[in-house]
């Protein structure tokens, strides 16, 4: 790769090729609001563009725009978009239909929702060929089955005849890809392709990805995670609000970000490297002296937890399996797994929302999961929850202010007046970084990080010593993620909670946590301190997972 | 987990239909049901004359000016009959359709909260009530009763109350996988707490919107069991025993069928317009 | 339920006043539909599609409905003329004793019901015995208590016994429910009879589509027409299709759509038009017409004041005009209708429409005073009238518009009158026949006879409680004259005491009258002779041709 | 106490990935079967056991009935006329006894003998079931026809197009059902002249009835589907398939009906129960034979054999199609299979 000079366009100098694709000054607008605001990029054969941002930043409608599926009610124009030679501004439907699928690719998020359930997998892979005429349906059902083989799926032609929700994850986001490159297009406009996988997988997929680019293919990637664009992108175009705020050649972008909002987007990032520092507003800047975790006895403690549950099969499943561990006060406890490790499962029994099959928790050394629920109801103030999705943990007709006096009225010390419990209510909505404006809001209408905090509010006002934290920061954007994260660090500071960490997510897992619990199959394989977990994996699977994080900068 | 999970697209898309049931059809809906509540609190407001009074000089009058829709053969206008029948028959929509929905809570709540045996048993009574047909138990309620607009509301309200159950129950069993509600447990809430204050109203919530269709299809139900003789008693103008009064007269004089049909079915779809749209926005706004 | 059924209960019977004025061109003893007989060519063979309205549960049986489908598929003894008199059919004689009590009738020998059992003397005496034991109960009612016994002289010579003279028994045996059915097929399963009931008539049943259609097929063997049969023979149309249409609006629609080519009971609405494009038929049926019942045991009109002033207090002729369209008669005799022998047309003149008289009446009943709704009210009381009506049935809908209009100007008087509709269901139950249930009920009873006021008016024994006199009126004097009547020896003579009964119901407002039970059908201009006999007002169709 | 949470674990995902048939599925099969079975056949046998009950419940003397039935009156009877019909119908026996007789009877398939037409009540229903099956069936198909029809051309098109789609189904979803029913008699048979007036059995006196019952029945399949069309049509699956070059109708037909026809199939399987019997306006309009009107009948003459055999095979046909309905989910989504 050869040294880019300061331009802004991608294309200048690096390629010698005619570009593939080119957009200029595009802009698009739902009723007069313009959410893309006039990007230029253009895409080259066997090389990969990269466009990053958070929510909001246009960067989904860039994508659709490229495949002419902006959505009824947009407005679209550009000086120039052109695939190939081919003028795309001006097509009518008929050929927008001829183009995609066949000249362009296009892969979504989530497979789950993005293959058609009903359908078997090998159907879904081989509709473009049928729509665009290829072949005869025995053709057709073969090309599937070695389009799946080729992406790496183990029994192609097993898994074709099954649905997608018969699929893992991983294997329904190759399938996805499968059904992109069924006919071989020039360009594969993958959006958030890997956002939804556990780190393994989304290391498989993008290494497929990485193939098919080394054939000449052409990828525009859509991300909000720059550690993932990272490992495939050779250009980036950062988008915020509509714009491009900086695009460059990847290691450029992403070692010296020339854009202040690059920079942040970089520093949010949590990892190894910004244990013990603030996420959030600019620069690693060290947090203030972490208060000393109290050694004596537990605040919470699990005893060879196990939960089975027995199938419509009547077959049994363990999915928590001899589970133990212990959480000291003012501690962050991390546990960290993929999907199905029962880490979830253990979480909720940590907080006697589930009754193990066997074992038992503790809480300061009384029993707990073992009482009956009449008992338990007066402890359930020393130990409180916050979800991953905190939309879904509020009454909706609920407002904030009502939302936080309830759980206040289940503390301690519940507010005598209604004065006082608003009063209270606000300082609380204060602490985690809202105010009395937000009183009577519905969640609804508040943003990501808004809604957790309010989350992080409730948790908090029963006054308690532990909160179980699951997956707590997964549903929001990385510097969003980085402010709730440094808030849940500051509290810990100011109140000396602990924390039992659920996080699928390594970096933000090393980042919190004292110490870590790592989970597969629900048995926990390794554990120990965040700095031995990480620098000296022990178990095979750590080591696993560990090799397949994306970061930033090679390890 | 992850970022961002609802396209930009489905969010224009869901505003546009919220916009979209909010223009015309809801206004006009709107001033439906407000005519309609006029007719039902202050009918003289609408008309001065009176639904009973006869003129048997001025029998079978094609609509005109001084009579828009005409009038029947003991010379009563018919407007003024259908205004004054507004009452009975939005009596018997709300009443038949509050009866409906006060069995089907009770039934649908103790079948989505009990486990086991009692939930077995509730849901297979629901079934036979299911199986049992609609038609026969009005029947057989008017057999009992004799025809009246008490009877009526019972007929309509037991009949239409399993359906009711069957939508309670499931949103009971779908409310009680909500977030929200474990989130209240681990706040240490106790269970009746938690369904007084969580599952109770949001399950009954989506309910107010499907009432609304209910009032609309309670009278249509209302009609037909006039039609089968079961209706109020005259000279009653409740619509449904004015589209019973004019079957007869339909090729020589089809006003008197035509105008309380169209009158029903405007009703009707007005309230129906207004509970699918209250549908919508609820939906929106619990999600 | 209702519609379906908006039966005629009971049966419309002889002695037809077709209306001439209807009738282009119909002579008096020609009520067929003569006006085209003229045009167009005869057809043999063809098939009548006729559409009735109500479907009996079965072919055979005491209700009018069954009557109407038994005359065209059984004969009776005799039968009656447009002039009243009795006229032979299956018997061809008969003789009367001097006493009255014994009438022995000849038989038209080899007659063969359509089963091939010989149609004799004792086939006869054994649907008497029939009828008694209940095979009939309205057969039953209408010789009963005077029939004795019936017994076989020989082959073709019948010996009916009576207890005490019956002058109208030639009479009733005219109806319907006196068609002779064959012993032996009597013998079968209630079933069988129910479904196919075997007569030596014109027609025999081919198929019974329960809800559909009943399909009669012409009995080739054919050989006991009655003296009034508008030809000699067997039926010239093949085939019957007697269609169940329940809904008027189809029914007539099946007509002028051609679908149909004679229907049953016009509506009214469609009277006008059915005029100008069909040929159309109306009978008034004698018998006890649509009249009011009124409660003289119970409740407000245990007073004959108060009863009085009901039937002076509404404009009950304009009602019935304005809610029959001017079709059906108004009928002010509440005992029997002006189509009835003997009927009594100075009955008919008492309590016209004034409100003053009614004023006056309730006044000097002590009804002085009046509450705020403008209702009259003594010693607290309200002055209300549970009028219970068997909507749908007796009331059709044009029915229910004549009471409606009959409320509002009751209301003027300053009675509440309170209309409750009863569903069949309730009627027959007999929810509404208890003194306890109403103050006033409509009603209609046909027959060929003024001996039907023995039938409704029988003052009750303990014995033998009449439960047919919905107005609980017991009177003696009245059950003594009905009773002279019916055992005079002449019908002038018969007819002086049915007045004078007529005449006693009326002075104490026992009922009140309102209109005629009609009868009607119209037929498509291509098919003649059609007629309505004269004992129920029945369809014939054994005489009916096509022309092309 | 157990709270909803902590008793349902709705976190486990229920995999139904082992889905190879084996002997063991199979007897679990047939087992899930027998109790299905045996389920309905309570459900049945409730149901007119209830009926049976209910109607000795109705005010009014059974023997008074029969006889005012038979002579077309509405009087009281005395003991002596009563008591023959006691004795012939068994009305004399003790309830108990009556409805022992009539359960074991259920057992043997006899349903007992209709008060009125005197012959066994299979014959009375079997007479009728057919054109009530062919209206009932073919309403339910044409209802599905128009409904699916309005769905694909109207949903999330143009804001014009697609309120006309859904005012269609609010509005035919609001006609009084005897309105319909003459209107479209007056208008296609009186005056247009199409159709036959009087319908019978015939396919084209079949039409109008069929549609009085088919337009109302698609108002609502088109109401219940429109919404859940609507969200399909949102969902990323669709974007997948568009991207592939698939045409609007194509991701219609193709994707999004299969995803929206489900609360429409719940609705046919109760429909289907209750147009059946609910079917009598229909019947009695176009002068068409049918249970709707035999019910109806025997209900006003305390026909009570008639009437809870009607019951009886009403309740069954809604068993069988609600066992249609849970096929019908299955093979239309087969992630329902495992429950």
């Amino acid at each position: 790769m050869t040294e880019v000079t300061a331009s802004e366009r991608v294309s200048l100098g690096t390629d010698p090729d005619v570009p593939l694709l080119a957009v200029e000054n595009l802009r698009v607008s739902f009723g007069g609001h313009e959410v893309v605001r006039g990007i230029s990029f253009t895409a080259h054969p066997g090389r990969c563009l990269a466009i990053v941002g958070e929510s909001g930043s246009g960067k989904s409608v860039t994508a659709r725009t490229l495949v002419g599926l902006t959505g009824s009610g947009a407005h679209v124009r550009a000086d120039r978009i052109e695939l190939d030679g081919i003028d795309l501004t001006t097509q009518s439907e008929r050929t927008w239909r001829a183009i995609r699928g066949r000249d362009i690719g296009f892969v979504l998020q989530d497979a789950l929702g993005s293959l058609d359930q009903l359908r078997r997998v090998g159907d879904e892979v081989a509709e473009p060929l049928r729509v665009h005429g290829w072949g005869t349906r025995a053709s057709r059902s073969r090309k599937a089955i070695e389009l799946l083989g080729s992406m790496g799926v183990p029994e192609p032609a097993v898994k074709a005849r099954q649905r997608p929700y018969e699929l893992s994850g991983g294997l329904r986001q190759r399938a996805l890809i499968a059904s992109a490159i069924a006919l071989d297009p020039k360009l594969i406009v993958a959006d958030e392709p890997t956002t939804a996988l556990d780190v393994t997988v989304q290391a498989q997929v993008l290494d497929l990805l990485a193939e098919a680019k080394a054939h000449g293919t052409s990828i525009i990637l859509i991300s909000h995670d720059l550690s993932v664009v990272a490992r495939l992108a050779d250009e980036v175009a950062v988008m915020r609000d509509g714009e491009v705020v900086e695009h460059g050649p990847v290691h450029q972008v992403l070692r010296r970000p020339r854009h202040a909002y690059t920079q942040a987007l970089l520093d949010a990032i949590p990892s190894e490297h910004t244990r013990g520092t603030r996420l959030s507003r600019g620069g690693n800047v060290p947090q203030r002296s972490r208060r000393p975790v109290d050694r004596g006895r537990p605040v919470l403690e699990a005893r060879h937890l196990t939960k089975v549950y027995r199938g419509p099969d009547r077959v049994d499943r363990t999915v928590v399996d001899d589970v133990s561990f212990e959480l000291f006060g003012g501690e962050t406890l991390g546990i960290v797994g993929e999907s199905g490790s029962g880490k979830t499962t253990t979480a909720r029994i940590a907080l006697s929302l589930l009754a193990p099959t066997s074992g038992e928790v503790l809480l300061h050394g009384e029993s707990w999961s073992t009482l009956p629920p009449r008992r338990r109801r007066p402890l359930r103030k020393r130990i409180g929850v916050v979800y991953q999705d905190p939309l879904n943990s509020f009454d909706p007709r609920w407002s904030v202010g009502r939302i936080t006096i309830d759980a206040l009225t289940m503390g301690n010390r519940p507010p005598s007046s209604r004065a006082e419990a608003r009063e209270r209510a606000v300082r609380l909505l204060e602490q985690v970084g809202l105010g009395d404006q937000h009183f009577d809001a519905a969640p609804l209408r508040l943003s990501g990080g808004q809604r957790q905090r309010v989350a992080i509010a409730r948790a908090l006002a029963p006054e308690p010593e532990v909160i179980v934290c699951d997956e707590p920061v997964s549903a929001l954007d990385v510097s969003i993620q980085a402010q709730v994260l440094d808030l849940l660090t500051d509290l810990q500071d100011e109140l000396g909670v602990s924390y039992l960490f659920i996080s699928h997510d390594l970096g933000v897992i090393h980042h919190m946590s004292d110490r870590i619990l790592v989970m597969k199959d629900g048995q926990v394989v390794e554990s120990g301190t965040a700095d031995d977990v990480f620098r000296r994996p022990q178990h095979p699977y750590t080591q696993r997972l560990l090799t397949a994080l994306p970061r930033l900068v090679p390890a | 987990m992850s970022a961002a999970s609802v396209s930009p697209a489905a969010t224009r898309a869901r505003l546009a239909a919220i916009r979209v049931q909010l223009r015309p059809a809801t206004a006009a809906s709107l001033l439906v049901v407000a005519f309609l509540a006029v007719a039902v609190i202050a009918p003289s407001v609408l008309t001065s004359g009176s639904p009973t009074t006869i003129d048997l000089q001025h029998t079978l009058l094609s609509p005109s000016f001084s009579h828009v829709f005409g009038t029947d053969d003991a010379g009563r206008d018919l407007y003024t009959r259908a205004v004054y029948g507004a009452r009975e028959s939005l009596g018997i929509g709300l009443g038949a359709t509050g009866l409906a929905m006060a069995i089907a809570i009770l039934l649908g709540f103790a079948a989505g909260l009990a486990r086991g045996i009692v939930d077995a048993v509730l849901t297979r009574i629901l079934e036979v009530a299911f199986a049992f047909p609609v038609l026969l138990l009005a029947l057989l309620l008017i057999a009992i009763r004799g025809p009246s607009v008490a009877t009526e509301i019972v007929a309509v309200g037991i009949g239409s109350a399993p359906g009711y159950a069957r939508m309670v129950r499931g949103q009971v069993l779908h409310v009680r996988q909500a977030g929200y509600i474990e989130s209240a447990v681990a706040l240490g809430h106790g269970r009746w707490v938690v369904i007084r204050q969580h599952l109770f109203p949001n399950a009954i919530r989506p309910l107010v919107a499907v009432m609304t269709l209910g009032v609309g299809q309670s009278i249509v139900w209302a009609s037909g069991l006039a039609f089968l003789g079961l209706g109020v008693a005259p000279p009653s103008p409740e619509w449904g025993a004015l589209l019973d009064a004019g079957r007869d007269s339909i090729t020589t004089s089809p006003w008197l069928e035509i105008m309380p049909g169209l009158v029903i079915v405007l009703v009707a779809l007005a309230v129906t317009s207004l509970g699918r749209t209250l549908q919508h926005r609820l939906e929106g706004a619990a999600r | 339920m209702t519609r379906f059924t908006r039966a005629r209960l009971v049966a419309v019977g002889s002695g037809a006043l077709l209306f001439s004025s209807l009738l282009a061109g119909c002579g008096a003893d020609a009520p067929a539909t003569g006006a085209g007989a003229g045009t167009g060519t005869k057809v043999q063979g063809g098939t009548i599609i006729y559409g009735h309205e109500q479907e009996p549960p079965c072919l055979y049986g005491g209700w009018l409905q069954q009557a109407y489908i038994d005359r065209n598929i059984l004969d009776s003894l005799v039968t009656e003329a447009d002039d009243g008199s009795i006229k032979p059919w299956l018997a061809t004689d008969w003789k009367v004793s001097d006493d009255g009590l014994t009438y022995t009738f000849t038989l038209k020998p080899g007659v063969k019901f359509t089963d091939g059992t010989a149609l004799d003397a004792q086939a006869v005496a054994d649907n008497f015995a029939y009828w008694e034991k209940g095979g009939n109960s309205t057969a039953q009612v209408s010789i009963d208590p005077y029939f004795a016994s019936a017994k076989a002289l020989d082959t073709t010579h019948l010996q009916v016994t009576l207890n005490k003279p019956y002058l109208p028994l030639l009479t009733m045996l005219t109806q319907g429910y006196f068609g002779i059915q064959s012993p032996t097929a009597l013998k079968r399963s209630d079933k069988e009879n129910c479904e196919q009931p075997i007569g030596s008539g014109a027609f025999k049943v081919k198929e019974w589509k329960h809800g559909q259609e009943l399909i009669l097929v012409k009995n080739p063997d054919y050989t006991s027409w009655p003296a009034t049969a508008k030809h000699q023979g067997p039926a010239i149309v093949d085939e019957v299709d007697w269609k169940f249409l329940l809904d008027p609006v189809a029914r007539y629609a099946s007509l002028t759509t051609g679908e149909s080519n004679v229907i049953y009971d016009v509506p009214t609405v469609n009277w006008k038009d059915a005029q100008a494009k069909f040929e159309v038929q109306q009978y008034i049926t004698p018998g006890k017409p649509v009249s009011i019942y009124m409660n003289t045991i119970k409740g407000v009109f245990t007073d004959k004041l108060v009863r009085q002033a009901f039937a002076y207090g509404a404009d009950r002729k304009s009602a019935v005009e304005a809610g029959f369209h001017g079709v059906i008669p108004y009928e002010n005799n509440p005992s029997v209708s002006q189509s009835t022998p003997g009927y009594n047309p100075e009955v008919a003149k008492a309590y016209p429409y004034d409100t003053a008289k009614a004023n006056q009446l309730l006044d000097q009943a002590g009804w002085t005073t009046r509450d705020s709704a403008g209702y009259r009210t003594k010693d607290g009381k309200q002055l209300e009238v549970r009028f219970a009506f068997p909507a749908g049935s007796v009331m059709t809908g044009e029915g229910s518009t004549v009471l409606q209009i009959l409320q509002q100007q009751w209301k003027q008087v300053g009675f509440n009158v309170e209309l409750i509709p009863e569903t069949q269901a309730e009627t027959f139950s007999g929810k509404y026949s208890s003194p306890d249930s109403y103050d006033a009920q409509p009603w209609y009873w046909t027959s060929p006879s003024a001996a039907i006021l023995w039938i409704v008016w029988r003052p009750s024994t303990k014995d033998s409680p009449n439960y047919n006199n919905s107005s609980f009126y017991d009177n003696d004097e009245l059950g003594t004259v009905i009773q002279q009547g019916n055992s005079a020896a002449t019908t002038e003579e018969a007819n002086k005491f049915y007045g004078q009964a007529q005449q006693i119901i009326q002075d104490n407002a026992a009922a009140v009258g309102l209109y005629t039970q009609t009868s009607s059908i119209a037929v498509a201009k291509n098919l003649h002779d059609v007629w309505l006999e004269k004992s129920q007002g029945e369809p014939v169709f054994s005489d009916a041709y096509f022309t092309k | 106490m157990t709270t909803a949470a902590e008793a349902a674990d709705p976190a486990v995902p229920i995999p139904a990935l082992s889905r190879a048939p084996s002997a063991r599925s199979g007897v679990r099969a047939v087992r899930w079967g027998l109790v299905k079975l045996a389920l309905a056949i309570l459900v049945l046998v409730a149901a007119a056991s209830v009926t049976f009950f209910a109607q000795l419940l109705v005010p009014g003397d059974r023997a008074t009935t029969i006889l005012n039935q038979q002579t077309g009156r509405a009087q009281l009877w005395s003991a002596a006329d009563l008591a023959p019909v006691n004795h012939q119908f068994g009305f004399d026996r003790p309830l108990a006894v009556q409805y022992v007789d009539y359960v074991s009877g259920l057992f043997r398939g006899d349903l007992g003998t209709s008060y009125t037409q005197h012959k066994p009540v299979t014959e009375v229903i079997g007479a009728q079931i057919v054109p009530s099956l062919v209206l009932t069936v073919a309403a339910l198909v044409t209802a599905w026809v128009l409904s699916l029809v309005v769905i694909l051309v109207t949903v999330k098109r143009r804001r014009f197009v697609t309120a006309i789609g859904s005012t269609w189904e609010a509005l035919t979803a609001s006609l009084p059902p005897y309105w319909i029913g003459v209107v479209l008699l007056v208008v296609f048979a009186v005056e247009l002249r199409v159709f036959p007036v009087i319908g019978g059995t015939g396919v084209a006196g079949t039409v109008l009835p069929v549609l009085t019952l088919a337009l109302p029945l698609a108002g609502f399949l088109g109401q219940v589907t429109r919404d859940e069309f609507e969200k399909v049509l949102d969902q990323p699956f669709i974007t997948t398939a568009r991207t592939r070059g698939m045409s609007d109708t194509g991701v219609r037909l193709k994707h999004a009906l299969r995803h929206s026809v489900l609360p429409a199939v719940t609705l046919s399987g109760w429909a289907l129960g209750s147009l059946l019997s609910g079917a009598v306006i229909a019947e009695n309009v176009f002068g068409r034979p049918g249970i709707g009107q035999v019910l109806v009948v025997a209900v006003n003459t305390r026909d009570v054999p008639t009437v809870s055999g009607i019951v009886l095979v009403v309740a069954g046909v809604y068993v069988i199609a609600n066992l249609l309905v849970d096929l019908a989910y299955v093979l239309i989504d087969s992630r329902l299979r495992a429950s």
